[in-house]
C-alpha cells in the first residue's frame, strides 16, 4: 500500500506542532525569568502578558491539535491498512487550521490579544484572534470527520471484526473533540466574534465562562488520548511483551470520552454564576473520570511487569530493573507514569469541591497542568515522534542516546519546575501575575521557589532544543543507505474474542454523552435566559 | 492602638454625603450615543470654548486643559458631571448645564477628532514620574499609570482620559485636587486613592512628563 | 536478555501481576494519606468556607 | 472478555478511593456547610456605584446589631475598594463582592477566602481566619496590564482586640452623634 499521503500529512502537521512548541518553550523561559523579578530590564507586563497568551495558545491549541491530527492520519492509515480518505479534504483542513494559527498569531505577538488562551471576556481582543482560533478549530473538525468516515468505512468492509485498538482510540478522540469543542465554538460564534465585531453590544460573562468550562475539561483528555494510545499500542511491544488487557484499554477510552465531558464545572467551583448542586454533580463526575486513568496505570504497568519478567526480572519488583530503559518509548512511559502519579494527585485535589478554594487560581494550578500536560502528555508526544520520525522520513533516528538524554532532562526539568510551583500555590501565590508587587512579608517566602523554577525552565528549554535538533538531524542527515522503519502494535496477552459491540463502536456512547450533557449543562446554560442577567461591554486591558 | 484607630475610623458610619461620585452609567446605548456624536455640530459648538481651550482644542493657559485628542467618553462624562454638580467649577457648571446630552456628545466627538498637542521635551528631571508611569510603586499599592492611561498616554476604552500633551500645570492641579479631595467625580475614589499616595514632587514631574508625551 | 525456556515463558505470561498490584496499592495508599493530610491538615485548618 | 482478577480488584480499590473522597466532600458540603461559594445572584455591574448596597459609603466592614459581620467590596481595575480593612480572627465573616468592570478573582493567601468576581454577579463567600496577621487580598484572575498591582490590605486582629475596640467605638460613635446634635 502506498501510504506516502499519510506520511506527508503526518510530517507536515507534526512540524507545525513542534515549531509552535519550540517557540513557546523560549517564551516559557522568558516568563519564569521575568516573573522572578531578578532582572529589572525584563520587567514589562505588556510583554509578559502578550507572551503568556501566546505561550498558552501555542502549547495548548497549536502543538496539541496539529500533533493529534498528524498522528491520527498516520495511525488511521497504518492501522487500518487503507489510504487516508479524501486527502484533498485533509490538506484543506490543514490549510484552514494553519491560516487560523497565522491569523491569531499576528494580534497575539503584537500585544493586541493579551487576553490569555482562556480568553475570558469582557476583556476584548482583536477580532482576528477569535476568528483565527475558530479557523483552527474548524480545520480540526475536518480531521475529525475524516477519522470517523475511515472508522465506519473500515467497519463496513470488515463486518464483525474488531477495529484495531489504535484506530479505536483515535476515533474516540475525534468524537471527544467534536463534543468538546462545541462549547467554545458556541462561545466564540454566538458571543465573542459578534461582540468583537460590534454586531452585539454586550455579552454575559457568566454564560461565556459556563460555555468555556464545557470545553476546558475534556480538552485535556483530547490532548492526553494520544499519550494513552501510545501507552497501550506501542509501549508493551517496545518493552518486549504484550498488552495486558485490550478490553480494559477499550473501556478506559470509553469512560474517558464519556465522563470527561459532563464535568467542566470543577473549573467554576469558585464562580458565582452556578449553584452548588451543579458544582457537586460535576465534582462527582470528575471523580468518576479518575477511574480510567487508574485502570490505565494498572494495565500499562502490568504489561511492563510481564515484559520485565520475560527479561529475567525476579521477585516482587525485580522486573522494573530488567525493563529496557534504553528504549525511548519505554523510558518515556516510565517517566510519564511517574509524573502522572503526582499530576493526577494534584488533579484530585483540584477536583475536591470546596478544597479548591485552597489552590484556586494560585501557582498550584499551572504547576499541576504543566506536570500532567507538559510532563505526562508531552513526553509521550516526544516518544511518538522518536518512534515515527524514522518511519516518516525513511532515515534512522539520529542518536538514540541523545534522545534518552533529552527525555531524562525533560523529566528532571519538569520536576524542578513544577514542585516549587505547587508549593508556591499552597503559600498563596496567585497564577497569572507578571511580578510580585504585594508589600507583605509573606512574599519573601516565595523567592527561593522562583529561583528554582528558573533553573527548571532552563533545563526544559535545553531539552526542548535538543528534541528539535534531533528531529532536524534525523530528517536532514545525509544518509545514503535505504532505511525502512516499521511501526509495530502490541498484541493483547489474551486474544480478544467475542468483543461486545459497545467496545467496538461509538453509536451507543454518543447517545449516552448526549443525555449526560443535557443533564449536566442543560439547565445551567438555560438559566441565563431565564434570569435577569446584565451584559458587559468590551473592555480593553 | 494603631489598630484601634484604624478600626474606629473604618466602622463608624460615615456622615459625609452618601451620594454617588458620578451619575454616569456606561450602558451600551450611552456608549453608542457618544461614539456617534456629530463632529461638525461639535465643531460649531466648540467655537464658544475656544477662548479658554484654544482654537484647535489646545489651550494656551495652564489653568485650562487642552481637550484635543481627549477620548470622547471622558469629555462626555466630565460635561455631564459638571452639569450634575458632581465636579465643581463655577464656570463649567453653568456651561455644562446649558448643554444637552446631544451637545455634549457632539463636543466630545469633535475634541476627540483633533490631534493632541505635540510639546517639546524640556530638560527637567522626570525620572520619578517615568518610574510611576512604567513601574508604579508596589510598596504604596500604586499601579503604573500606563496600565489605565495607555503606554503613550492616549487613554483607554470606557472612560480613562488621555493625558499626552496636556498642560503640565493642569495635570498638576488636577492631581492636587484629587489628592485634597476637592475633585471627587471618580467613582469609588479610584483616582483620589492614587493621588493621595503621590508626593508633590512626583505630581510635578508627572505633569511635565505627560506634557511632553506624544 | 536472559534465555528462558518456553515453559517458564508460559508461566510468566499466566502469572498474576503481583508487583503491579502491590505498586498500585502503595500509590493509592499514598494518595489517600496525602489527600487526607491536605483536606484536614491544610484546607480545613485555614478556616471555614461556604 | 478477559479481565484479570487482580485488575478487577484494582478497579474496586480505585472505586473505594473515589468513594472515600466523595463521601467526605458530600458530608461536609451537605451537613457541615463546607461549600464552594455559589450564590447565583445577579447585579448590573455598570450601575453598582448608584446602588444602595454597593454605594461608596456602604463599602467595607459592617457589623449588624447581632454582631454578624459583612464585608462589602468592589473590585475594579486596579484595586479592591476600600483598600484597607480590619476584621477579627476566628469569626465568621460574610464577604460580598462585585466587579465594576471586568473579570476578577480574589483570595487571601493561606486562607480559604477565595472567589471569582464576575461582572453581572454578586459573589458571596463566608469565611473565617484562624490566624491573625496582615494579609494581602489580591486579584488572582488576569484583568489587564495592571493586574499585578491589584491588591488591598487586610488586618486580621485578635478577637479580644476586636471586641475591645468595638466597645470603644460604640462610645466614640455616640459621642460624635452627641456632639453633632449639640452643634445643631
Amino acid at each position: 500500500m502506498n501510504d506516502s499521503t499519510a506520511k506527508n500529512l503526518a510530517l507536515s502537521h507534526m512540524w507545525v506542532a513542534f515549531s509552535a512548541f519550540i517557540l513557546a518553550c523560549f517564551m516559557g523561559e522568558y516568563q519564569v525569568l521575568e516573573r522572578s523579578g531578578l532582572f529589572d530590564s525584563l520587567s514589562s507586563p505588556s510583554v509578559y502578558f502578550a507572551s503568556v497568551s501566546t505561550h498558552g495558545v501555542l502549547m495548548a491549541f497549536v502543538l496539541t491539535t496539529f500533533f493529534i491530527m498528524g498522528f491520527g492520519y498516520y495511525t488511521a492509515s497504518h492501522s487500518l491498512k487503507v489510504p487516508v480518505w479524501n486527502p484533498k479534504l485533509a490538506w484543506f483542513g490543514f490549510g484552514l487550521a494553519l491560516t487560523g494559527v497565522v491569523m491569531a498569531a499576528i494580534p497575539l505577538l503584537t500585544g493586541l490579544a493579551s487576553v490569555l488562551y482562556t480568553f475570558y471576556p469582557p476583556v476584548q481582543a482583536h477580532v482576528a484572534f477569535y476568528i483565527g482560533a475558530t479557523l483552527l478549530v474548524i480545520g480540526s473538525w475536518v480531521w475529525c470527520a475524516i477519522m470517523v468516515v475511515m472508522f465506519y468505512q473500515w467497519k463496513q468492509a470488515n463486518p464483525g471484526k474488531t477495529v484495531p485498538l489504535a484506530m479505536f482510540a483515535t476515533t474516540a478522540n475525534a468524537f471527544l473533540w467534536l463534543w468538546t469543542s462545541t462549547g467554545v465554538a458556541l462561545e466564540v460564534l454566538f458571543q465573542l466574534i459578534p461582540w468583537a465585531l460590534g454586531w452585539m453590544d454586550t455579552l454575559d460573562p457568566g454564560l461565556a465562562r459556563t460555555l468555556f468550562a464545557w470545553t476546558l475539561h475534556p480538552i485535556v483528555y483530547f490532548w492526553l488520548i494520544p499519550a494513552y494510545t501510545a501507552f497501550y499500542v506501542f509501549v508493551p511491544k517496545q518493552a518486549g511483551a504484550y498488552l495486558f488487557s485490550e478490553e480494559a484499554a477499550r473501556m478506559a477510552f470509553i469512560v474517558l470520552v464519556v465522563f470527561s465531558l459532563p464535568i467542566g464545572f470543577h473549573h467554576l467551583y469558585m464562580d458565582p454564576e452556578q449553584a452548588k448542586g451543579w458544582k457537586l454533580l460535576h465534582g462527582l463526575g470528575t471523580f468518576i473520570v479518575t477511574l480510567p486513568t487508574l485502570v490505565t496505570g494498572f494495565t500499562v504497568i502490568a504489561s511492563l511487569e510481564i515484559a520485565g519478567r520475560l527479561r529475567g526480572g525476579k521477585g516482587l519488583f525485580g522486573w522494573i530493573g530488567t525493563l529496557p530503559w534504553g528504549n525511548p518509548m519505554v523510558l518515556s512511559v516510565i517517566l510519564s507514569l511517574l509524573m502522572l502519579i503526582f499530576g493526577g494527585f494534584g488533579g484530585i485535589v483540584n477536583a475536591s469541591y470546596a478544597m479548591n478554594a485552597m489552590i484556586h487560581n494560585t501557582a498550584w494550578v499551572p504547576g499541576h497542568f504543566h506536570l500532567i500536560f507538559a510532563g505526562t502528555t508531552i513526553i509521550m508526544y516526544f516518544a511518538i515522534a522518536y518512534y515515527l520520525w524514522p518511519v516518516l522520513v525513511k532515515k534512522p533516528l539520529f542518536s538514540k542516546s541523545l534522545a534518552l538524554v533529552q527525555l531524562w532532562t525533560w523529566f528532571i526539568g519538569m520536576s524542578i519546575m513544577t514542585t516549587p510551583w505547587h508549593v508556591l500555590g499552597l503559600l498563596g501565590q496567585p497564577r497569572r501575575i507578571s511580578s510580585v508587587q504585594y508589600n507583605n512579608l509573606l512574599t519573601l517566602s516565595w523567592e527561593p521557589y522562583e529561583l528554582l523554577m528558573i533553573l527548571g525552565g532552563l533545563v526544559l528549554l535545553g531539552s526542548a532544543c535538543l528534541f528539535f535538533y534531533l528531529l532536524i538531524k534525523t530528517q536532514f542527515s545525509a544518509s545514503t543507505e535505504p532505511f525502512e522503519g516499521i511501526v509495530e502494535y502490541a498484541e493483547p496477552l489474551h486474544e480478544v474474542k467475542d468483543l461486545p459491540e459497545y467496545l467496538n463502536d461509538f453509536k451507543l456512547w454518543n447517545k449516552v454523552i448526549g443525555v449526560l450533557m443535557l443533564i449536566s449543562f442543560g439547565i445551567p446554560i438555560l438559566q441565563f435566559f431565564f434570569m435577569d442577567t446584565y451584559g458587559s461591554s468590551g473592555w480593553g486591558y | 492602638m494603631k489598630h484601634l484607630f484604624l478600626l474606629t475610623a473604618l466602622i463608624i458610619p460615615s456622615f459625609v454625603s452618601a451620594k454617588p461620585a458620578s451619575n454616569m452609567v456606561w450602558m451600551p446605548e450611552t456608549l453608542n450615543f457618544v461614539e456617534n456624536g456629530n463632529v461638525q455640530k461639535g465643531e460649531q459648538l466648540a467655537q464658544s470654548c475656544a477662548s479658554c481651550h484654544g482654537e484647535k482644542g489646545i489651550s494656551a493657559m495652564g489653568m485650562f486643559p487642552s481637550l484635543a485628542g481627549q477620548t470622547a467618553n471622558y469629555t462626555y462624562k466630565q460635561l455631564r458631571d459638571y452639569a450634575d454638580g458632581k465636579r465643581d467649577n463655577p464656570m463649567m457648571n453653568s456651561v455644562a448645564q446649558g448643554l444637552s446630552d446631544q451637545d455634549s456628545a457632539d463636543l466630545a466627538a469633535w475634541f476627540q477628532s483633533l490631534p493632541a498637542a505635540q510639546n517639546k521635551a524640556s530638560t527637567q528631571d522626570v525620572s520619578k514620574a517615568e518610574l510611576m508611569v512604567n513601574q508604579g510603586n508596589g510598596k504604596k499599592i500604586l499601579p503604573p499609570c500606563f496600565t489605565c492611561h495607555g503606554a503613550s498616554g492616549k487613554g483607554k476604552r470606557m472612560d480613562t482620559p488621555a493625558l499626552a500633551g496636556q498642560q503640565s500645570e493642569y495635570t498638576v492641579n488636577t492631581l492636587m485636587a484629587y489628592k485634597k479631595g476637592t475633585r471627587h467625580n471618580d467613582i469609588y475614589s479610584r483616582m483620589r486613592v492614587i493621588a493621595k499616595q503621590l508626593s508633590d514632587d512626583e505630581i510635578k514631574q508627572l505633569g511635565e512628563l505627560y506634557q511632553q508625551m506624544k | 536478555m536472559n534465555k528462558i525456556s518456553e515453559e517458564e515463558r508460559q508461566k510468566i505470561l499466566e502469572s498474576p501481576p503481583v508487583g503491579t498490584w502491590i505498586l498500585m496499592l502503595s500509590v493509592a495508599g499514598g494518595m489517600v494519606a496525602a489527600w487526607l493530610f491536605l483536606y484536614y491538615g491544610v484546607f480545613l485548618s485555614r478556616g471555614i468556607i461556604n | 472478555m478477559h479481565i484479570d482478577p487482580l485488575e478487577r480488584k484494582w478497579v474496586l480499590v480505585s472505586l473505594g478511593m473515589c468513594a472515600l473522597f466523595v463521601s467526605i466532600i458530600m458530608i461536609d458540603a451537605l451537613f457541615h456547610g463546607v461549600n464552594a461559594p455559589s450564590n447565583v445572584e445577579t447585579i448590573d455591574s455598570r450601575k453598582i456605584h448608584l446602588s444602595e448596597e454597593f454605594g461608596e459609603d456602604n463599602l467595607g466592614v459592617q457589623v449588624a446589631e447581632n454582631g454578624e459581620i459583612t464585608v462589602r467590596m468592589v473590585a475594579g481595575r486596579y484595586a479592591f475598594f476600600p483598600k484597607e480593612i480590619t476584621i477579627p480572627a476566628e469569626t465568621k465573616i460574610t464577604f460580598r463582592w462585585v466587579s465594576m468592570d471586568v473579570l476578577h478573582g480574589v483570595h487571601m493567601p493561606m486562607t480559604n477566602m477565595s472567589t471569582m468576581i464576575v461582572p453581572g454577579y454578586v459573589s458571596q463567600v463566608e469565611s473565617s481566619f484562624p490566624r491573625p496577621g496582615e494579609y494581602p487580598m489580591l486579584c488572582n484572575e488576569y484583568c489587564g496590564l495592571g493586574h499585578d498591582h491589584m491588591w488591598s490590605k487586610v488586618s486580621v486582629i485578635d478577637k479580644e482586640e476586636w471586641d475591645a475596640s468595638r466597645a470603644a467605638s460604640k462610645t466614640v460613635t455616640s459621642d460624635t452623634i452627641d456632639e453633632e446634635q449639640n452643634n445643631e
